[in-house]
């Protein structure tokens, strides 16, 4: 890698190099915002197998992995995608038909139990899901975890309190850290070493990108480094954690990516009343995701009047007024 | 006055939102009613999300808790991690009212959110807890939106994804969890609230045009209906306030 | 309090309403920058005492509270100011004549003891200080712990993991989470409600702040909220954990406000002469703290002169080529 | 060649950093050395602070790790949380090389900057660990500064601030600490490393003008001098690096 380059790369050659069959990851964004999706939909384009993935609540991202059939484990605290999919349909339908194995979260604990990775400790504290079957019940067993050393061998453990009734907890739980093998966000605005800068709100990316071994950063605008480094406190991840970083304009699309473009309202309720027919579903992947060369592919196909429609309001930051129903 | 039960279901939340109250809003109906709340009961409300954005300023209603439209101009656009801890913590924590919608709720307002059967092959998945387990374990109170059908209100659920009052008085503190609990719960048919001693759910109100009856014809275990008086219709006030100001697009109601 | 004037109050009436004898108080800032000096020097003059002070780095403003004779027990990371007092003196001076109680931890245990504040458990988890008289010797002693219910009954507490070898950790360290009664910051920019944008390192501030009871935001500029709104991403404390919002220029004087003001030198190395003789100590006091009315007073002391050369260089943050041997 | 020995000191302090370290630095000669070393040997080194600042662009030194001239042109400025974080983490962390001092040293290593005499009434009192406990914990690596003088080399120390190799072999690993240590200790008269099977200090180079007896001389406990050779000078290119680059205001040398 030449100093000039920096760490930018191909997405199909960053994708090849860093996520493997079988490997464990996690996705940035929040339902149907920031995904990485042009990521998503070159990992499924490469026909990528037996993915662990972690996951809090990456709506569309998650579903179309789970629907490319790149996952065999998922750990999640949410398969929901606001209105267009209540529940995330292909997510769904894996769990209802046994396809995956899974396991259950909260979002807290998902965010935590990253934090906990990006820290370097074993496991971190929270006073969530006392009594609940988040505790009680678990989706992989004790002797799976036993056999498997890149699983915890309990799936969260209730403390009583060494500190006597410090923080007003007699007990507390105790919830194993993450640490994938590769975690893919998606950013406004990068430069060539990985330097990060995100706007609006940040979700888990950053301890996401911390916690992982290798981090796959695209971005919506590759800039130089002085304009980061003019304001280094609002760089929410420095270059030290980043493997690969690849420029792509609306590789977030079909979520939204803040004060650059609004998620895309018709795309995703389109893709619902795919998503609930297996035969339309395999149509959809046939056509915009195995169908298309990368992600310009799939920008073309949806066509720029689109594009345009969603393109964000300087002063809002999201396309005003529109048409969501 | 014509209104929808939403509507009336709308009204009925926000009329529990207590001025200078922190709302922890998912979106739909429950976000409407945290907005709807800021014009009438509760200016200084502060509505919040689980994402991290706090004091949205809601030009449009956003769609899902991570829509850029509760980024916009808010006092502090943080992450997960803040937004959780800001419940967990008891100095903010305590302020919080959250708002939270289910498939099943039993008589001790426990949730689930996340599997008809068997939790390994369900006969219907959902989402699954996202916050609302978190919600409902760290904040003093919470509004519980459902619809009122036998099979949602089940003696037991199939899976307990949030906690209300577990199995009864005291065993939210046996189990480690802070006091609190579900504090209302709001149907297309009335209101139900949690008996302090017995923590166990009862009618409070009926809307007009049902009855207690036909609320425990919709319930699979019962509840003592002595208490329950009929509801206020919501006002013409209140209602403009929903139909212009909340949601003139009428994205949700 | 009315809407128009938000949260804004005056110094001394602040201090007075939020400190009071005997109460836990921590503040902001790290050795020689964005100590909140405003506020340090108005506790001294309204003579409170008997502080629980928690301090990771907090050179100059803790090491004058203990030499202004506020505090009682101090529970700390690092008591050294730089060049001009490696080890802080009023601070050395106190411990080595048994003035205070005092209980030593690491600059990151002491992060993560307010970290665990602000998330509300009782408790973190490190891997910091095994083997260590950190671990090993306690400040205060087991009976003190158990009589006083604002103190918990365990300094740090040594666990197996219980995940098995998860994270490659066979033990963590657990450490007691802190809620002090009050903490004070000074920030560049805040808004009447509270909220805060601050620049250049944040230290601990944002724990220290969200896991008090009361925050004190002393702040250089009162800025509209409209200002601040326009990207909440970079403010990094929303108002509703503030209690109280004083704008003061050259609040954090003699410490350093990037972007405002540098440290100053000249001040700290003459203070360091004064602070090794209790009796110019007391001089010292005399004059510039209980000598003037308020900040504006010991500022007026130094002189515009003086002040004009620490103002920060508009491109570098500091004052770029300032006299510092 | 005309040279200080805080100017030998740096430079062979300098010489241990290897280019794609993350040095972890305080200010004075720590931070000289860490300077001097992205102009000879480690070009692509990343200074960063325990505040905060990653990579920052030193146009002038800082007196302190606080010192606004640390946050200038960072690739990020964050907190204590993450700057400890990067280095307790695994990933970042094996990448890190520490640079500590303290008032003792014994032959493990392990040191002493909290105080000397009684923990409740000292002799002296020192700063404390500030983050040298938690470098000295999590780090692989570790260069330590001291001044070569026989109460500054005792048999055992005071107070154990930072964990060198603890009392031996296996020991970091059995308390509970990540493997790691102290890899070499400069002084005013040598520099010392560590055994790799006794984790013992020995004497690996002694500075022209000095011999290995006079630093035994200058130490309570005994070291190994059988390995020891002559250091070499700082050359003129190291040493107008040092005076024209890193410190021409003469702040530290």
């Amino acid at each position: 890698m030449s100093a000039d380059q920096g760490k930018v790369m191909a997405l199909d050659e960053a994708i090849r190099s860093y996520v493997k069959d079988g490997c464990h990851i996690s996705i940035g964004g929040f339902t149907l915002s920031r995904n990485p999706m042009a990521a998503v939909y070159e990992i499924i384009r490469q026909k990528i197998r037996g993915l662990h993935c972690y996951a809090h609540s990456n709506g569309t991202g998650v579903d179309e992995l789970v629907g490319g059939g790149c996952i065999a484990k998922l750990e999640i605290a949410y398969g929901g995608n606001a209105k267009s999919a209540p529940t995330c349909i292909r997510f769904k339908t894996a769990i209802q038909r046994g396809e995956i194995q899974f396991e259950d979260y909260t979002n807290y604990q998902m965010a935590l139990r990253f934090h906990a990775g990006a820290m370097g400790v074993p496991f971190i504290t929270t006073r969530s899901s006392f009594g609940t079957d988040i505790v009680n019940k678990w989706g992989f067993s004790k002797e799976m975890r036993e056999k498997d050393p890149k699983i915890p061998d309990n799936k969260l453990v209730v403390l009583d309190n060494p500190f006597g009734n410090w923080g007003n907890a007699s007990k507390v739980i105790l919830i194993p850290a993450i640490n994938p093998d590769v975690t893919i966000i998606h950013v406004q605005k990068a430069d060539k070493f990985g330097t990060c800068r995100m706007m609006g709100l940040a979700y888990a990316d950053v301890d996401q990108a911390k916690a992982a071994r290798n981090v796959i950063v695209t971005c919506e605008e590759l800039v130089g480094s002085e304009e980061l480094r003019a304001e280094p406190e609002f760089n929410q991840i420095p270059f030290i954690h980043v493997s690969a970083v690849v420029p792509i304009p609306f590789g977030a699309y079909p979520t939204a990516c803040y004060r650059y473009y609004d998620y895309d309202p018709q795309y995703l309720s389109q893709h619902s009343a795919f998503a609930k027919v297996d035969k339309l579903y395999r149509e959809y992947l046939d056509k915009f995701i195995f169908g298309v060369k990368d992600h310009q592919g799939l920008l073309n196909l949806v066509g720029k009047v689109q594009l345009e429609k969603i393109k964000a309001d300087p002063r809002t930051g999201y396309a005003t007024g529109l048409d969501r129903k | 006055m014509n209104y929808t039960l939403r509507e009336m279901m709308t009204i009925m939340a926000a009329r529990e939102i207590s001025d200078g109250d922190i709302v922890f809003c998912g979106t739909g109906i429950s976000l409407v009613a945290a907005m709807a709340a800021k014009y009438i009961t509760a200016p200084n409300s502060i509505i919040f999300f689980e994402t991290g954005a706090i004091d949205s300023q809601l030009e449009e209603i956003p769609m899902s808790v991570a829509d850029p439209r509760v980024m916009y101009s808010a006092a502090s656009n943080g992450g997960l991690l803040e937004a959780f801890a800001t419940m967990q913590n008891r100095i903010t924590g305590d302020r919080v009212i959250g708002i939270l919608g289910a498939a099943q709720i039993d008589k001790y307002g426990n949730l689930n959110s996340t599997a008809i059967g068997d939790y390994f092959r369900p006969v219907t998945r959902f989402s699954g807890s996202g916050g609302a387990c978190d919600v409902a374990s760290f904040v003093p109170r919470c509004l519980i939106f459902m619809q009122h059908e036998k099979r949602k209100f089940p003696k037991k659920v199939d899976y307990l994804t949030s906690p209300g009052y577990l199995d009864g008085p005291g065993a939210r503190e046996k189990a480690g969890l802070m006091p609190g609990g579900p504090t209302a719960v709001i149907t297309n048919l009335g209101l139900m609230r949690f008996d302090q001693e017995t923590k166990e759910m009862y009618l409070a109100h009926y809307y007009p045009g049902t009855t207690p009856q036909k609320i425990l014809d919709n319930m699979e275990f019962e509840v003592d209906i002595s208490r329950a008086t009929e509801a206020r219709p919501p006002t013409l006030n209140e209602l403009n306030i929903l139909r212009e100001k909340v949601d003139p697009q009428k994205l949700i109601l």
